[in-house]
């Protein structure tokens, strides 16, 4: 540091944000007599044109060679603040802010005055930090122009679609036998009422046919590896007991196939066999067998299939292969689960069997459902499913386990619309029968759902109850009892009802914590995957090059998970288009001189970045910059402080930590 | 085992019943019980006075502690509120200081961390359920028995329960291995009323009434319970339900969980009691031919 | 001890706690203001000295913050926090600090929780009382 | 008809609740209604609605409820904090609210007066009583063969405990 250290300190008001707890003009004085502040100003807005001229300007003017900002989070504006430190012509690493809106006033916001002591005392920190600062430079390393897409409802569709179309070449990796989600399984959509595989099987046919989409099936992520631009991904393809080569997707198999089971698509209502498509429109249009249950995989008898298929495509004897793809973006679209309704115990499911979840309603009113579209009450044979009676009254329950401190906390945001959908199958297909609405709110807020609600109220058999049951107690014939009061009347009413719909909390899908954890992206408290920003950055996530698609961001419809998936796919392309990421610039670096070749920091770093060389007869570690992501952790750890951090040196810190400590005097 | 016989109020000024099967059934396992008069557990003043309830617990576990032995409360409200008032002490530090200094005086310096015990949880968890039955001899055989927890028994989940609020099982476990059959039927963890007696009769009795209602409907011949309230509206009230709801078919008999075991072990009806419950027990005791 | 404001240094890794520190900003939690942060890109990076730098220049208390484990952005960063925590803290005992030096996971969605984990610690050392120079 | 509530006299009482229950959260309430659905008390008890007295003590509405009495309805069954799915625990609440209304002066029932009396003075919140047989006799303990029933020990420090909390009920 032979130059003279020059530094220009700006305090942004963030409108009231900042400038209505504290006085950025007061600080800006106070700051301005620490040692090597050559500026320091307030303005309104720095992140605004002027703000960032202002910082240019100064640094030509006043020939400053660090700047600090102290406004909102570095997570928020810091790139903006760099690219005007270059364009005043300095190195952008010469930058150091100070967040004191989201550290400082938005926190502290009814005690300004201790609020405006640590902002001050922050600024302290920045500046002996900001003394340590010295240029850096960042690699660029070209991307993969290709995309794997985990999860194919209609998210990982959409999102497959849209990069074919632009050329990227696309996985997309189900779990399933078929793609299709949970949309396949849905009767009718809100608000239109139009018919949800009518709409969707066309594009789960684009998907198979066009020639960018290659559709891994019955597959997952077993392993990511490489990094944002050029990932390398193993799949896990399990045995599928068919060579879908060979196989021609006649269904002879299925046909013949003695044993059934009970059909996940379905919700366990209607029967598959043990070798079986998802759902008849399976896309791809090959079976596979469930080994849990196919006689021969389990008892050894049978191999009917085998006997009758006309090419030859069962292989007993498969194995889960893997294949390893190298992508340069990937976008998660593993969709939701419905949540253990017997958790609920207070409603019965589980116990009672006319209690039953609003996917079950789907299936009872899909016309390819287990029921042929009858809405009947549920009746058991020897254990299996047989469709009841008639129902003549209908209860829906809403918010079942939703908004729920003891369940689950958030709103589904599906379930009131999906109830007043429930509640048109219903009262279209019975229209003698009574439909009882249990609600705690409505919330119609998308397009067209206050029309859509307005519908369903004027229905003259549709009853809504503004009250949630607590318990629901069978009575001897299998129909259910509750009480509830109606706030709307203030009333109690105690209903009978033939069949209870419970519009169930929807949660995360099963494995995606571990399959996030390969990811290393973060979740929010409801555990589905976490954007970058709330509002600004929904697609995005925490690792460059991850994107979020669909439900698995936080509950939506439709509509919503559609334009979602659009976004995430454009968020892809341009992440790729550009064709080129940057390395991060805090790469760790070793002081040749002062390592003892001690291999500690090989034995932390995460990545495998650091070797142990032998350089003039002496060893030393020397690290891997194309590998090294920047943590530091081999800084943290070295003994002799050989090892380095760039832009998070010891000294940076050091010098950070002991102003913090020290404070300010008021 | 050897435990504080902690009766509370309701039992030793009224509900003697209870007392008397409880004195007569447990030292044929092998209980010792050691009488531990300490009067109110300050439960039905917790809506007066949080601190006199909290204080009148504190005292009664502090007392425990010195005498070195768990509490058996065969009273459910009195096992609630002692769960309770122990979570207020661990919980709240100046809560706690307050009662040790109110102590003082009795020159009691420590709260400890007594065990309680209920008799369901002593029969079904120490005593076991397979020693139950080893020992009956008189199975009360072709009899279907309810069994009505009683709310405290399972809530508030809050404080450790001797039962599960969700799936409420152990006093049957324990009347299957008497002989008898059980059941599960609706609002079996439903409440008995007791708590609003004194301030809406009527409305109490109903609350009672309807469960004895819904117990008859699933065709049981009998009902048991462990807790001097749900007794006393059950079987004690049982003449008013009559008369309040208009509904003269109401008749079942009520037992102690004590008396049913007792009956079980051979034991003379009037040695535990029975012939102060004031339902139709006889026609119970009829069939088990102890008439 | 009243009127004793302890002057807590908190690290916080870039990618969950500073994040989740974020969000108790933009949700406007409160917590006390002596709290201050420093920013690292990952918990490993935070070394003994830097904690002990802090307690002798003046700080009477330090968090260590990092992802939940499993969920470190650089897959195994904060296990080496962990070993390396533990460590710290046996020396810390040994000069009767231990209490002073605290480690939390906060995710990148748990501002809530960390305006928690501030006002606690903030109560914490300020029951310890300051720390004097000579007892380091 | 009826009186116009004034905006003046809303006062949250959500603090002072909150003081006495500990760590349920009556703010929460988003009146679902739920508690009052399953309530027993509710059920034989119609003017009792614990979701109405949730709502009350959030909007400071709650002289009203402690004037008509029905706080003493609760059959404290806990169903309601049971299930309850913002963690209200009405049941708390009412209790709560029972010590404050005491505190401000309100006299609780005089079945529970008569109660607290006997719990100070005799240890036991009633007499020891004669009941009746299925035969219609009366007995007592001592016809039973059960022991005599003691007091309490210690209760002079106990009733000089009590009286400190019991004062404005003994007046
Ligand atoms: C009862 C009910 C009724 C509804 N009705 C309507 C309606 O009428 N209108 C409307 O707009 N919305 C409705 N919805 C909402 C609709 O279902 C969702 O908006 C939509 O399905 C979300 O699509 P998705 O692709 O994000 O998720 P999903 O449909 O759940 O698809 C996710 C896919 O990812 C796969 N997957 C999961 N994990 C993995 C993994 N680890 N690896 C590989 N693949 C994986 C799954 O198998 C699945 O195929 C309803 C929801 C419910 C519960
Ligand atoms: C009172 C209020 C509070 C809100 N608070 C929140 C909140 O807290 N959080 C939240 O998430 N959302 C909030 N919103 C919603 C938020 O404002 C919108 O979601 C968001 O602004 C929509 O952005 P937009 O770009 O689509 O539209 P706009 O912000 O309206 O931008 C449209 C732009 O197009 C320009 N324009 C219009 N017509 C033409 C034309 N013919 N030719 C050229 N230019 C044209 C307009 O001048 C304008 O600059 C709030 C809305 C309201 C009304
Ligand atoms: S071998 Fe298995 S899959 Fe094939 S027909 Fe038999 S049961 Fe079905
Ligand atoms: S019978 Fe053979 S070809 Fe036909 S669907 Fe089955 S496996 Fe495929
Ligand atoms: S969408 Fe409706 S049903 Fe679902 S949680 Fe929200 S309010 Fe309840
Ligand atoms: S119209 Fe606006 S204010 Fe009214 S319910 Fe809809 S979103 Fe809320
Ligand atoms: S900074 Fe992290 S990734 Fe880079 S070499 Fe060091 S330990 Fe490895
Ligand atoms: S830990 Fe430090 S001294 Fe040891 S090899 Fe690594 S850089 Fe060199
Ligand atoms: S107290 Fe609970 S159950 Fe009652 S209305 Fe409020 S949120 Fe619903
Ligand atoms: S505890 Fe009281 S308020 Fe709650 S459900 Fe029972 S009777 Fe109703």
């Amino acid at each position: 540091m032979v130059d003279e250290v020059r530094i220009g300190v700006y305090i942004c008001h963030c409108g009231k944000n900042i400038g209505g707890v504290i006085s950025p003009k007061r600080v800006a004085e106070h700051v301005s007599r620490f040692p090597n502040v050559v500026v320091a100003s307030d303005y309104l807005y720095m992140c605004s044109s002027p703000g960032q001229a202002l910082i240019e300007e100064d640094i030509r003017k006043h020939n400053l060679n660090r700047v600090i900002v102290a406004a909102c989070s570095p997570r928020m504006h810091e790139p903006t603040f760099q690219a005007a430190v270059a364009r005043g012509g300095l190195n952008p690493y010469l930058l150091e802010m100070v967040n004191i809106r989201e550290h400082a006033t938005w926190v502290h916001e009814h005690e300004p005055e201790e609020a405006e002591r640590k902002v001050i005392g922050l600024i302290r920190a920045a500046v002996e930090r900001a003394r340590h600062l010295y240029p850096l430079e960042v690699a660029k390393f070209p991307v993969v122009k290709s995309v794997l897409v985990i999860g194919g409802g209609i998210a990982g569709i959409r999102a497959s679609l849209d990069l074919a179309k632009a050329g990227f070449k696309v996985y997309l990796v189900e779990r399933k036998q078929s793609i299709g989600g949970r949309m396949a399984q849905l009767d009718k959509t809100f608000p239109t009422l139009d018919c949800s595989q009518c709409i969707l099987t066309p594009m789960m046919v684009d998907v198979a046919n066009h020639p960018n989409i290659e559709l891994i099936a019955y597959s997952e992520v077993e392993e990511i590896d490489g990094r944002p631009g050029d990932f390398k991904v193993k799949i896990k393809m399990k045995p599928r007991y068919v060579d879908w080569d060979k196989c021609t997707g006649c269904g002879t198999c299925v046909e013949k196939c003695p044993w059934r089971v009970p059909s996940e698509f379905d919700e366990g209502l209607g029967y598959r066999k043990a070798i079986y498509f998802e759902f008849p429109q399976a896309i791809p249009r090959r079976p596979v067998i469930d080994p849990e249950h196919c006689l021969y995989l389990t008892k050894g008898i049978c191999r009917v299939c085998e006997r009758f298929c006309p090419v030859g495509a069962i292989m007993f004897e498969d194995k889960p292969r893997y294949v390893e793809v190298n992508v340069g973006a990937i976008i998660v679209a593993t969709g939701y689960d419905l949540y253990d309704m017997t958790k609920l115990h207070e409603y019965g499911y589980g116990r009672y069997r006319n209690v039953i979840t609003g996917m079950q309603l789907e299936r009872l009113s899909s016309a390819g459902g287990p029921t042929g579209g009858r809405i009947t009450t549920i009746e058991y044979e020897r254990g299996r499913f047989k469709p009841g009676k008639t129902p003549k009254t209908v209860a829906l329950i809403l918010c079942a386990g939703s908004r729920d401190e003891r369940h689950v906390r958030y709103c589904c945001r599906i379930g009131c619309m999906a109830a007043l959908k429930h509640a048109y199958y219903i009262a279209h297909a019975l229209p003698d029968s009574k439909i009882i609405i249990c609600y705690t709110d409505i919330r119609a807020f998308g397009k067209g759902f206050e029309e859509f609600y307005q519908r369903i109220r004027s229905l003259p058999n549709v009853y809504f109850i503004r009250g949630r049951p607590m318990e629901i107690i069978e009575n001897k014939d299998g129909s259910l009892t509750f009480d509830v009061y109606d706030s709307n009347i203030n009333r109690m009413i105690r209903v009978t009802a033939d069949l209870v719909v419970l519009e169930t909390a929807l949660v995360p899908p099963k494995g995606f914590e571990e399959l996030r954890q390969k990811l290393k992206i973060s979740c929010d408290p409801g555990g589905f995957g976490l954007e970058l920003h709330p509002k600004l950055k929904p697609v995005e996530t925490t690792v460059d090059g991850i994107y979020l698609a669909g439900f698995i961001q936080g509950p939506k419809d439709i509509p919503d998970t559609v334009a979602h998936a659009g976004a995430a796919a454009a968020a892809a392309a341009s992440f790729l288009a550009k064709g080129y990421v940057e390395s991060t610039p805090y790469l760790a670096t070793v002081d040749e001189d002062i390592c003892s070749g001690c291999a500690l920091c090989v034995s932390v770093c995460p990545y495998d970045a650091i070797s142990i060389v032998v350089k003039d007869g002496k060893r030393v570690a020397q690290v891997d910059s194309v590998k090294c992501k920047g943590c530091g952790a081999c800084a943290g750890t070295c003994p002799s402080g050989a090892m380095q951090q760039h832009y998070f040196t010891d000294r940076q810190i050091m010098a950070e930590v002991a102003a913090l400590a020290e404070g300010v005097v008021a | 085992m050897r435990y504080l016989l902690y009766l509370g109020c309701v039992i030793p000024t009224k509900q003697y019943a209870y007392e008397m099967s409880l004195r007569a059934v447990f030292p044929k396992f092998g209980i010792e019980l050691e009488d531990f008069n300490e009067g109110c557990c300050g439960f039905p003043l917790k809506g007066v006075n949080k601190k006199a309830w909290i204080y009148m617990g504190a005292r009664i576990l502090a007392r425990a502690y010195e005498r070195g032995l768990p509490i058996l409360t065969p009273c459910n409200g009195c096992n609630v509120s002692l769960f309770e008032t122990k979570r207020f002490l661990e919980e709240d530090p100046s809560l706690r200081a307050e009662m040790l200094s109110l102590l003082r005086s009795e020159g009691l310096y420590h709260f400890g961390d007594v065990e309680i015990l209920h008799p369901v949880e002593v029969f079904h968890d120490v005593i076991g359920v397979e020693k139950i039955k080893s020992m009956v001899v008189k199975p009360l055989k072709g009899l279907r028995i309810a069994s009505h927890p009683g709310c405290h028994l399972i809530r508030p989940t809050n404080v450790p329960r001797p039962d599960n609020n969700v799936n409420p099982q152990k006093i049957d476990n324990i009347v299957r291995a008497l002989g008898a059959e059980v059941g599960d039927y609706p609002d079996k963890g439903g409440c008995c009323g007791a708590t609003m007696l004194p301030f809406h009769p009527e409305s109490a009795i109903k609350v009672g009434a309807e469960k004895i209602v819904v117990m008859m409907d699933y065709g049981f011949d009998a009902v048991t319970t462990s807790c001097p309230y749900c007794m006393e509206m059950l079987d004690a009230k049982q003449d008013a339900a009559k008369t309040i709801t208009g509904n003269m078919d109401l008749s079942l008999p009520v037992f102690y969980l004590t008396q049913l075991v007792g009956l079980a072990l051979g034991m003379d009806p009037k040695e535990l009691g029975i012939h102060l419950n004031l339902s139709p027990v006889d026609l119970v005791l009829e069939k088990l031919g102890v008439l | 001890m009243s009127g004793f404001e302890p002057k807590i240094v908190v690290f916080a890794c870039n990618w969950c706690s500073y994040a989740g520190i974020d969000l108790a900003g933009t949700s406007r939690i409160e917590y006390p203001p002596n709290v201050s942060v420093v920013r690292v890109m990952c918990s490993s990076r935070v070394t003994p000295e830097m904690v002990l730098k802090a307690l002798q220049r003046g700080a009477d208390g330090v968090l260590i913050t990092g992802c939940h484990p499993g969920d470190c952005h650089y897959i195994t960063g904060n296990y080496n926090t962990l070993r390396r925590y533990y460590l710290l803290k046996r020396i810390l005992n040994e000069l009767g600090l231990g209490e002073r030096v605290h480690l939390e996971w906060i995710s990148a969605s748990e501002g809530e929780r960390f305006a928690k984990v501030a006002h606690e610690f903030v109560e914490r050392i300020r029951k310890l009382g300051p720390l004097r120079i000579e007892e380091v | 008809m009826a009186e116009l509530l004034s905006i003046a006299k809303l006062m949250s009482k959500v603090p002072e609740i909150k003081a006495i229950i500990g760590d349920q959260k009556p703010e929460y309430c988003y009146q679902c209604a739920k508690c009052t659905s399953g309530c027993t008390a509710a059920k034989v008890v119609p003017e009792y609605k614990p979701h109405e007295i949730v709502a009350a003590v959030k909007m400071g509405m709650i002289e009203e409820i402690m004037k008509s009495g029905i706080l003493w309805a609760c059959s404290e069954c806990w169903k309601c904090s049971e299930y309850c799915p913002q963690d209200v625990a009405p049941v708390e609440v009412v209790l709560a609210l029972k010590n404050i209304a005491v505190k401000m002066g309100y006299r609780p029932p005089e079945a529970l007066v008569e109660m607290v009396k006997n719990a100070i003075e005799t240890g036991y919140m009633q007499g020891i009583m004669e009941v009746m047989t299925n035969e219609f006799e009366f007995v007592d303990r001592d016809s039973l063969g059960l022991p005599k029933l003691e007091r309490p020990p210690n209760m002079e420090q106990r009733r000089a405990a009590l009286m400190r909390f019991f004062g404005v009920v003994m007046k």
